[in-house]
């Protein structure tokens, strides 16, 4: 199967063309290198001096090396007509009627989510040979990062549905077996399990959407056909609802969304580099992967075009509303993050929702750069403060630790979305998709999702709020813990630096279409290399031109955010001086004072924030009800189990086979009795017998 | 040579174990040595001489029978001894001369009380014989009597070196088969005196002979005899399966078992009913068949579903797995149900790996046993700290046994539910769709299990306690270590002879699981044939019709027959 | 002369032998007994062979004469040992076998 | 045919008479001797059927080396000469019963399918028909019975021996 088939049909002035290049050609050495990472500390690993963690590091350099060759040669050949993905393909087996392809598909999807994996695990790699130094089981862990990295570039690169399950639940069990790194305690090992069961039920929507995708096509796994199929009505709509649908169920399972999220916060029991690149830049993105790569059956299943609400997006939207209110409950650090990666990941799911592809991707690039950056420096405050991520035993780390504080400040900043920081722009470039436009002006846009919109400002709003709150608690006031804390070492510092620069200026890659400050060929140019156009396998999507006014009102809702939590906390603390100054009489009752206010003042901020009802509620709701309906689940399947096997196995059916036992075995005991033992006896019975049957013959025959 | 392969090469690869177990029963008790070596040399020299034998199978045409031998048995009653493998049966056949030589290896001067080797080796290697023949027979009466030939080895082996409650254990396995054999038996001589091949073009009337009767001789049964007779083997190849309700005696039985009984029952003497359904039951009666696979699809479903619950009730490791057993075996009975291509390929694949999969977690709840004494599973835990490798391999095979990609377990399953998205054209899509989204979920109650289990097991501390550390609390600092559990230095990591015993199978697991094109390609052909519908040189597509001109089309054979 | 003459006449001496089987206390008593059976059998086959002018009732009958001196050189060992043991050879004593 | 007619009936009475004294008889040693004589009129029987060589191995054999071997098998056993009170069991009804029944049937099974075959007139076979057809076409079953009684030799060895330490401790 060659990419001819996938030629432009439509009338364009200037047709596709094909993308060429040898590490465009050759992207399965990619994921190999990992691989072969993998093997070689699995078995030599606790030989090497360094114990296991140079493979790892060479090969990620290596495959950054690759994922930035392969980039610049994508981006020297895409055209202005459009370009044909470059495609490998390679005959798994042919059998029982199902031809088994694996292969690989380089697009501008494929670049950016090989830079973005390859980069952020090359950084964490760096990072964990200080993080985890003595660690008991360091080779252990690092072979599985390998694995993992070998992992997601094999789905990323994928070209056929099957390929892609494969790599799925390798991912998964990468995310098992580290987040339960520490499995000598129970707690650990319980958040490992949670998260492979939830992933699991999401899994049964991914077998089973791409079985339906799989007849529905004529019998393929090729995602490109099944794309091309979807969106030139090859396919019912009817089945491709059902199949988005129960592919869904995966995307929530995997990118942590409503109602499936509940496994996320807990799977940062794991190792902080691990959080960072699996639980933030990596593996949770695979669900948004999943639905940009077949966003033919989605956009056609749910009839995205020209809609203003949909599944996909109403998902989106509500998680992210969840996440970010749930991230103000949170005294831990990491679960904080752990949340706000939620409400982002609910961000891309609703802008893909919405019909802004380019938006969610972009968004999903800048994301991994500054959650990243996030998960790292607050595994560096924890270094700093004697182990722990409760940040109430932290504050006024901003002079110990300034490399920190700075990299944790501007990511933060970047998250919240003040410009001219990455977050900004794709924050904007979403609101922007929605196309919900009302008050704002401006055109375009595949629809009209005002909800969406509307749920997306909000959500900014209280994201610039909590990350403020984290910033204070975690920096700023007086340090409340008992450790020494010290700037961590150069392998930690490096890679936050680099993130946070990475943080500041990714977002200038896709300067909004009509922006006028800057020259017109300067604008969109990563939706230019990422998006496909000129293709059959992507539906044509309406670009939106984003206002002004959204900017700046966007930029001024996050300001507020930002400053009202300040306000809030300075007002506080007035209160707190002049609580002070009229109680004079002794400094040192005022220091307690002091002291007794700032935990005061931080645990009023959980409970007394405006939001703080809402954000109990939905935590509340999400403890009780989503939770408690797994574990019900669980224990309900437990409890069946029990029932099944002790009253129905066991006394039913078991009892049934017993009974004919006990039945043979009473007669045996009547039958007994003819058995004296006695040869004459059983002469005559023998003489007796012949005699009848002779008879019987004698008569019958 | 390549003739006398031919002629004799699955009669000597059958009887030469036997024919070892005999020369050993005349050794003196006390030679033990060199029974042992005698033994496992045989079993080596059957598994190079199947080896031998897969080489010179012509791979290109795995549908037809190979190695074919055909002479008179017992001509009183029509029986010939016929014997030739095809697709179907070539990796069935390599599994089986596969895993006795391990299993020898691994109770290697470590025999289960109470020892006695010479008997323990004679019976696994006459139970060899009975397997073999029961994968190549080719004549009804002969793959009866290697199908009960096993009976008696696996009867002996629980019932003296079982465990506890042995006796029970061993008489239930007893019984139960012996009575699904003998109906078995009973719709064998049903076949016998219906069959009749004349209007298919073929010279027999009366027959026992499999080829025959799937190539037309069943044509002109009415459709109730069919039923009848189906019904019949359906029981003798379920409770061999074991299809739920007729499962109860397995887990009992693997319980009580010794470690290397427990590898063999559920590596191959499960398949050997599923083995049955392929080779007998669907094509020599595919009307029957395609009547019954809606039942079939009912009970494989609940079977996965049920199993899955049952293992979560479990304590006992060993009962575990074989509650987990009965949920593969409902994956691979739906994938029989299907009656397609991709639905029994699958099937056949998931045999394989079920038998690698699940011999190989045997062997490790064996060695755990032998280390911890016990598996109940509250007071097991800590196997990582104690015996790392041996803990990863636990990990390993609760993966692979959870349908892994990547690993041979998830090319039994996938294929399953794929196929019943889209079943034969003769069964209800709607039905079997349901079956799907069921087998489905019964995926995400193994991940349960399985990872339940291993949290049990391999995590934690001995005695299933834990350690309260706090989630990323200094461990990293180097002197994190103090306060962990320390590893129980009488546990012994995996030790020389187990990694034998072991690496070939996990070798496999994973070679198959990257690699499925290995089985598949083997068998698809056969399965093809195996569905279709020849009688005489015309064929039939009775299967691939809506319901209602299936009937006319099954009509169409009984009067051209009839 | 008829083969039915020689029928009855063996089925006679069968019948008489199965009395002497079953009632007689003494092991070697037993043995006569099953002698006679077996005696009745031989006039059967060869009154069978004579009317079918068949050779096989002759020498079926040799080899019944054969087993039977066999039986009897075994079963007389038996007795033989029952008696060293038991001081008797009443067989309504041997229920060894009793259910 | 009236000359074998009439012998044939002196030797089924004598035969009959005898071989009710040897299940009746309270005397082991002459229940031996009336099987001798029941064992002599069945060889005369065989002759009357033409199997001479057949009536002359029932001599040999039976009457030369069954019989002793009884007689021997009577002392052995320390059984005594003359008579013996219990020599049979007192359930005798059923017994006889059984026999009965099994006359009647055998009885009217005969006449029923064979009540007017003739016998031949000239059923004299020849000790040379018996000798080829037992060394050609029976050979097999010929060794097989060779093989039996050799078995049964050692067999009866075995068994009746006494084992060393009995010996001496009858000493």
């Amino acid at each position: 199967m060659t990419a001819t088939i996938f030629a432009a049909a439509e009338t364009s002035t200037e047709a596709a063309h094909q993308a060429t290049g040898w590490f465009l050609d050759n992207i399965w050495i990619l994921p190999l290198m990992p691989a072969l990472s993998f093997f070689a500390i699995l078995f030599l690993g606790k030989k090497m001096r360094c114990r296991g963690s140079d493979p790892g590091l060479l090969t990620t350099g290596l495959a950054l090396a690759f994922s930035i060759a392969a980039g610049i040669q994508w981006l020297g050949s895409v055209g202005e007509g459009g370009t044909l993905p470059v495609v490998g393909e390679w005959k798994w087996y042919s059998a029982a009627g199902f031809d088994l392809s694996v292969g690989t598909l380089v697009d501008g999807l494929t670049i950016a989510m090989i830079f973005v994996v390859s980069l952020v695990s090359f950084l964490v790699h760096v990072y964990s040979t200080d993080y985890v130094k003595g660690d008991r089981r360091y080779t252990h862990y690092f072979a599985f990062l390998s694995l993992f990295t070998a992992s997601m570039l094999l789905l990323v690169i994928s070209n056929s549905t099957i390929q892609m399950i494969v790599a799925w639940e390798l991912v998964g069990v990468c995310s098992f077996s580290l987040i339960s790194h520490w499995w000598e305690d129970k707690s650990n090992s319980g958040a490992g399990l949670k998260a492979m069961l939830t992933n699991r039920v999401g899994d049964i929507g991914l077998l089973i959407g791409v079985a339906i995708l799989f007849f529905a096509a004529g019998g393929t796994f090729s995602v490109l056909e099944i794309n091309s199929l979807a969106l030139s009505g090859g396919i019912s709509h009817l089945v491709l609802l059902v199949a988005a649908c129960a592919l869904l169920a995966a995307v929530a399972s995997k990118s942590g969304q409503f109602p499936l999220y509940t496994w996320l916060p807990d799977a940062m029991a794991g190792p902080t580099p691990v959080s960072a690149l699996i639980h933030a830049a990596t593996m949770v993105v695979a669900g948004v992967f999943l639905v940009a790569r077949l966003y033919g059956v989605f956009f056609e299943g749910f009839a995205i075009a020209g809609s203003s609400i949909n599944l996909l997006a109403l998902i989106g939207a509500a998680t992210t509303i969840f996440g970010a209110t749930l991230a103000f409950a949170q005294t831990d650090i990491k679960r904080v993050l752990a949340y706000s990666t939620i409400s982002q990941l609910g961000y891309m799911v609703m802008a893909l929702g919405v019909g802004a592809w380019t938006a969610a991707i972009f968004h999903l690039f800048t994301h991994a750069f500054f959650k990243a950056c996030l998960f790292l420096g607050s595994g560096s405050v924890s270094h700093a403060a004697g182990g722990t991520f409760d940040m109430r035993k932290m504050g006024g780390l901003k002079q110990h630790m300034p490399h920190t504080y700075k990299t944790f400040l501007i990511a933060s900043l970047a998250l919240a979305g003040v410009a001219p920081l990455a977050g900004f722009w794709s924050k904007d470039e979403i609101l922007a998709g929605t196309g919900g436009w009302g008050i704002f002006g401006g055109t375009g846009g595949n629809g009209a999702y005002t909800l969406m919109i509307v749920m997306g400002l909000i959500t900014t709003a209280l994201t610039a709020a909590y990350m403020t709150r984290c910033v204070y608690m975690t920096f700023h006031g007086d340090y409340r813990g008992e450790g020494h804390p010290h700037e961590s070492g150069k392998r930690i510092v490096v890679p936050l630096w680099v993130l946070a620069g990475l943080a500041t200026v990714a977002g200038l890659v896709n300067l909004p279409k009509g922006f006028q400050l800057v020259p017109k060929s300067w604008t969109e140019r990563f939706g230019h290399f990422i998006e496909p156009h000129g293709v059959t396998y992507f539906p044509k999507i309406e670009h939106a031109t984003p206002s002004w006014t959204l900017g700046i009102f966007s930029i001024i809702v996050a300001g507020a955010g930002i400053s009202l939590t300040v306000l809030y906390i300075k007002r506080k603390q007035q209160i707190a001086e002049r609580t002070s100054q009229s109680k004079l009489a002794s400094v040192g009752y005022n220091i307690l004072v002091n002291k007794y206010y700032l935990d005061h003042l931080y645990s009023g901020i959980i409970t007394k924030t405006v939001r703080g009802p809402l954000a109990a509620g939905v935590n509340r709701f999400d403890k009780t009800v989503i939770d408690g309906v797994v574990n019900a689940a669980g224990k309900t399947s437990v409890a069946a189990g029990n029932i099944i096997y002790n009253q129905i196995d066991q006394k039913i059916v078991d009892g049934l086979v017993n009974a004919t036992a006990i039945q043979t075995e009473e007669a045996g005991e009547e039958l007994r009795k003819i058995q004296t033992g006695k040869v004459q006896h059983y002469g005559s019975i023998m003489f007796a017998s012949a005699i009848v049957f002779t008879l019987l013959i004698i008569i019958f025959i | 040579m390549n003739q006398f392969l031919d002629d004799f090469g699955l009669s000597i690869m059958v009887f030469v174990p036997l024919i070892t177990g005999l020369i050993i029963m005349l050794i003196p008790r006390a030679k033990e040595e060199l029974i042992k070596q005698l033994a496992l040399g045989s079993s080596l020299a059957t598994l190079g001489w199947a080896i031998l034998l897969t080489v010179r199978f012509d791979i290109d045409n795995a549908s037809t029978l190979q190695f074919v031998v055909d002479t008179d048995w017992i001509t009183a009653i029509g029986s010939r001894y016929i014997m030739g493998i095809d697709g179907l049966a070539l990796p069935l056949i390599l599994l089986t001369t596969l895993i006795v030589p391990l299993c020898i290896i691994y109770s290697f001067n470590h025999w289960p009380e109470p020892a006695n080797p010479k008997s323990f080796l004679t019976l696994i290697l006459i139970l060899e014989t009975g397997m073999l023949g029961t994968f190549v027979a080719q004549d009804l009466i002969l793959f009866f009597v290697f199908f009960e030939v096993v009976l008696l080895p696996m009867y002996f082996m629980i019932g003296v070196w079982g465990g506890q409650n042995r006796r029970y254990a061993s008489l239930k396995f007893f019984l139960y088969t012996l009575f699904g054999s003998a109906l078995m038996l009973i719709s064998f001589l049903a076949l016998y005196f219906l069959a009749d091949g004349t209007a298919a073009g073929l010279d027999v009337v009366n027959t026992f002979d499999m080829r025959a009767l799937s190539d037309g001789a069943t044509g002109a049964i009415a459709r109730t005899s069919q039923l009848w007779i189906f019904a019949g083997m359906f029981l003798g190849f379920g409770v061999k399966v074991p299809i739920f309700p007729f499962h109860t005696w397995l887990p009992d039985a693997h319980t009580e078992a010794p470690t290397v009984g427990s590898v063999i029952l559920a590596a191959v003497l499960l398949k050997l009913g599923t083995y049955g359904f392929v080779r007998i039951a669907i094509p020599i009666l595919p009307e029957a068949a395609s009547a019954w696979a809606p039942v079939i699809g009912v009970l494989a479903v609940i079977g996965i579903i049920y199993g899955a619950l049952g293992c979560l009730a479990q304590k006992d490791l060993k009962r575990l797995i074989a509650f987990s057993s009965v949920a593969h075996m409902g994956f691979v009975m739906l994938g029989i149900a299907t009656l397609t291509n991709i639905g029994i390929t699958a099937a056949v694949f998931g045999m394989v790996a079920h038998g690698l999969i699940t011999g190989m977690l045997f062997f490790l709840a064996g060695s755990i046993k032998e280390r911890y004494h016990t598996l109940d599973m509250s007071k097991l835990g800590g196997l990582l700290t104690d015996a790392p490798r041996m803990g990863w391999v636990v990990a390993f095979c609760a993966m692979a046994s959870l349908g892994l990609p990547g690993l041979a377990g998830f090319w039994g399953e996938f294929p399953v539910i794929l196929a019943s998205y889209s079943p034969a054209a003769i069964l209800s899509e709607s039905m079997f769709r349901t079956f799907m989204v069921i087998a489905a979920v019964g995926t995400v109650l193994a991940a349960g299990y399985l990872l339940w289990m291993l949290q049990k097991a391999a995590f934690g501390t001995a005695g299933g306690g834990s350690v309260d550390l706090t989630p990323g609390a200094t461990p990293h600092n180097g002197d994190g270590d103090d306060h962990l559990p320390k590893a129980n230095t009488a546990i012994k990591d995996t030790t020389k002879r187990e990694w034998i015993a072991w690496a070939p199978l996990l070798v496999l697991i994973l070679g198959l699981g990257v690699y499925p094109r290995l089985v598949h390609e083997v068998v698809e052909p056969a399965t093809e044939k195996s569905l279709e519908i020849n009688v005489g040189n015309i064929k039939y597509d009775c299967l691939e019709l809506s319901p209602s001109s299936a009937t006319d089309c099954f009509n169409e054979i009984r009067n051209r027959n009839g | 002369m008829t083969v039915t003459q020689f029928v009855i006449a063996s089925a006679v001496l069968f019948s008489i032998g199965v009395y002497g089987v079953l009632v007689r206390r003494s092991a070697v008593m037993v043995l006569m007994s099953v002698e006679l059976i077996l005696n009745s059998v031989n006039i059967n086959l060869v009154a069978f062979g004579a009317l079918h002018d068949n050779i096989a009732g002759e020498v079926f009958a040799l080899f019944v004469i054969t087993v039977a001196a066999a039986e009897v050189g075994v079963g007389l060992a038996l007795v033989l040992l029952i008696f060293r043991n038991r001081k008797n050879i009443n067989i309504h004593e041997v229920d060894l076998m009793k259910g | 045919m009236v000359a074998q007619n009439i012998a044939f009936g002196v030797m089924v009475g004598i035969m009959g008479l005898s071989a009710i004294r040897v299940v009746t008889t309270r005397n082991v040693v002459h229940a031996a001797l009336y099987l001798m004589v029941v064992l002599a009129t069945v060889a005369g029987l065989f002759l009357l059927l033409g199997a001479e060589f057949l009536g002359i191995t029932q001599v040999l054999i039976y009457i030369g080396a069954v019989i002793v071997l009884f007689l021997f098998g009577i002392m052995l056993t320390g059984a005594r000469i003359g008579k013996e009170k219990l020599l049979s069991h007192r359930n005798k009804v059923p017994a006889l019963m059984i026999a009965t029944v099994i006359t009647a049937v055998s009885i009217y099974a005969a006449i029923d399918y064979f009540g007017a075959d003739k016998l031949p007139e000239e059923t004299r076979t020849s000790t040379k028909e018996v000798a080829n057809s037992l060394f050609s076409q029976y050979i097999i079953p010929f060794e097989v019975a060779s093989v039996l009684l050799l078995a049964a030799l050692i067999g009866a060895i075995v068994i009746a021996r006494r084992e060393p330490h009995e010996e001496n401790l009858t000493k």
